[in-house]
């Protein structure tokens, strides 16, 4: 079984990416930033924002916490519910 | 379920929280305006990240529920809706009215702020965009319209 | 007309404010409560100085509409209620939540400062009493309860 | 015809004084604090406050308000509506 972080996108940041959702392979943990890093190297990705609103497992998440394989990481375009 | 994709009765929610010891509701309703920043909106569209979104909701209304002594009920539409359909509603039963409307303003907007929702805007004139307060002039640009054939 | 002796009917009030311009809708209404400083309340019956009472109401609606860029309905029951029944409601509508919540807020404050409405409640021990803010307990003595036969 | 000034009674001070309006006979104008002087004056009037809530014509009035002839004094007890 593959080692992966899911990683799940929303609204505007799935056009971007053209995905709603994406397996990152990773062995290790990781950063949250380093995650983002990484979408952002995807085709459609250099717009995401380099700090976006981030979630884990349901939670949200800085930057600089820490994911391993299984976690679910959502990115979430400013809120504009209501 | 605070999150439904049907239309939204502000009745039922009244219903759900009255009781004879609770003698002020409040009811906030937010419904889909024809205007965002200037542009005539036709419809729009919610999304949401729904599991997370329904925890949010969750948490948001137990933690009114620890601050006021009152019954709160919680409801958020998505998918398509147009001009005038609602788009949030929110009622709070207290027994004295200050605490209703306290709890009932600080739900919809912590709703606002920490629900992960999202709405993509159709204007009059058959473009799109996704709503973002953070954005200069309220929106950014959105992929190619789905009415588009 | 702001007084009526017919049953309250909210959505009726929410109709009236409704616009696709104004998002924002916020309603009060106060139901009858079961109980009032302690005692269990049966029923109560609103009496009023009725042209004074309309036109407290309507200088109030004015000058709501004069502070706030919203539209307000209110409507405010008179004649014997049970409880549970609404005894008033506020609709706002706006098209900003903020300007909606202080406008009715501000619009039910008033009413119960300077319309000139009275209560008196019947307990389920059978007595009465005439409700009034001012005096210690709450209420002051009626005249025998209608209801000794 | 008899010059007079109504008086309108409500809630508890109409059943404390059994009556829902009064035409008080005024030739001249006088104060509400004199108006209300003569109710108290009246059987059961005794309970009513020196200086109730007060209306003339409708609009709230002090004590040291002139009333004539044709006017109409309401006596308001605490307010309880809502």
């Amino acid at each position: 079984m593959t080692a992966s972080i899911s990683v799940l996108l929303f609204a505007r940041y799935a056009e971007l990416l053209g995905a709603e959702r994406l397996e990152l392979a990773a062995s290790a943990p990781l950063t949250v930033g380093a995650v983002i890093e990484r979408l952002r190297s995807l085709p459609g990705g250099a717009q995401l924002p380099a700090a976006p609103l981030c979630a884990v497992n349901l939670r949200q998440a800085r930057l600089a916490d820490i994911v391993a394989p299984g976690d679910e990481v959502a990115l979430l375009p400013p809120l504009a519910g209501g | 379920m605070y999150l439904t994709h049907d239309p939204i009765d502000v009745g039922s929610l009244a219903h759900a929280v009255h009781s004879p010891a609770r003698g002020g509701l409040v009811i906030f309703a937010g419904q889909v305006r024809d205007h965002h920043e200037g542009r005539a909106v036709r419809r729009l569209e919610y999304s949401a990240y729904p599991a997370m979104a329904e925890a949010e909701c969750r948490a948001i209304v137990d933690e009114a529920a620890t601050r006021w002594p009152v019954a709160v009920a919680l409801r958020h539409r998505l998918g398509v809706l147009e001009v005038g359909e609602l788009a949030v509603a929110v009622a709070v039963a207290g027994a004295h009215r200050g605490e209703a409307f306290q709890a009932c303003r600080w739900i919809i907007d912590e709703v606002k702020r920490r629900v992960p929702i999202w709405k993509r805007e159709s204007y009059a004139d058959g473009s799109e965009a996704w709503v973002d307060p953070t954005a200069p002039g309220g929106t950014m640009p959105a992929a190619a319209p789905e009415s588009s054939t």
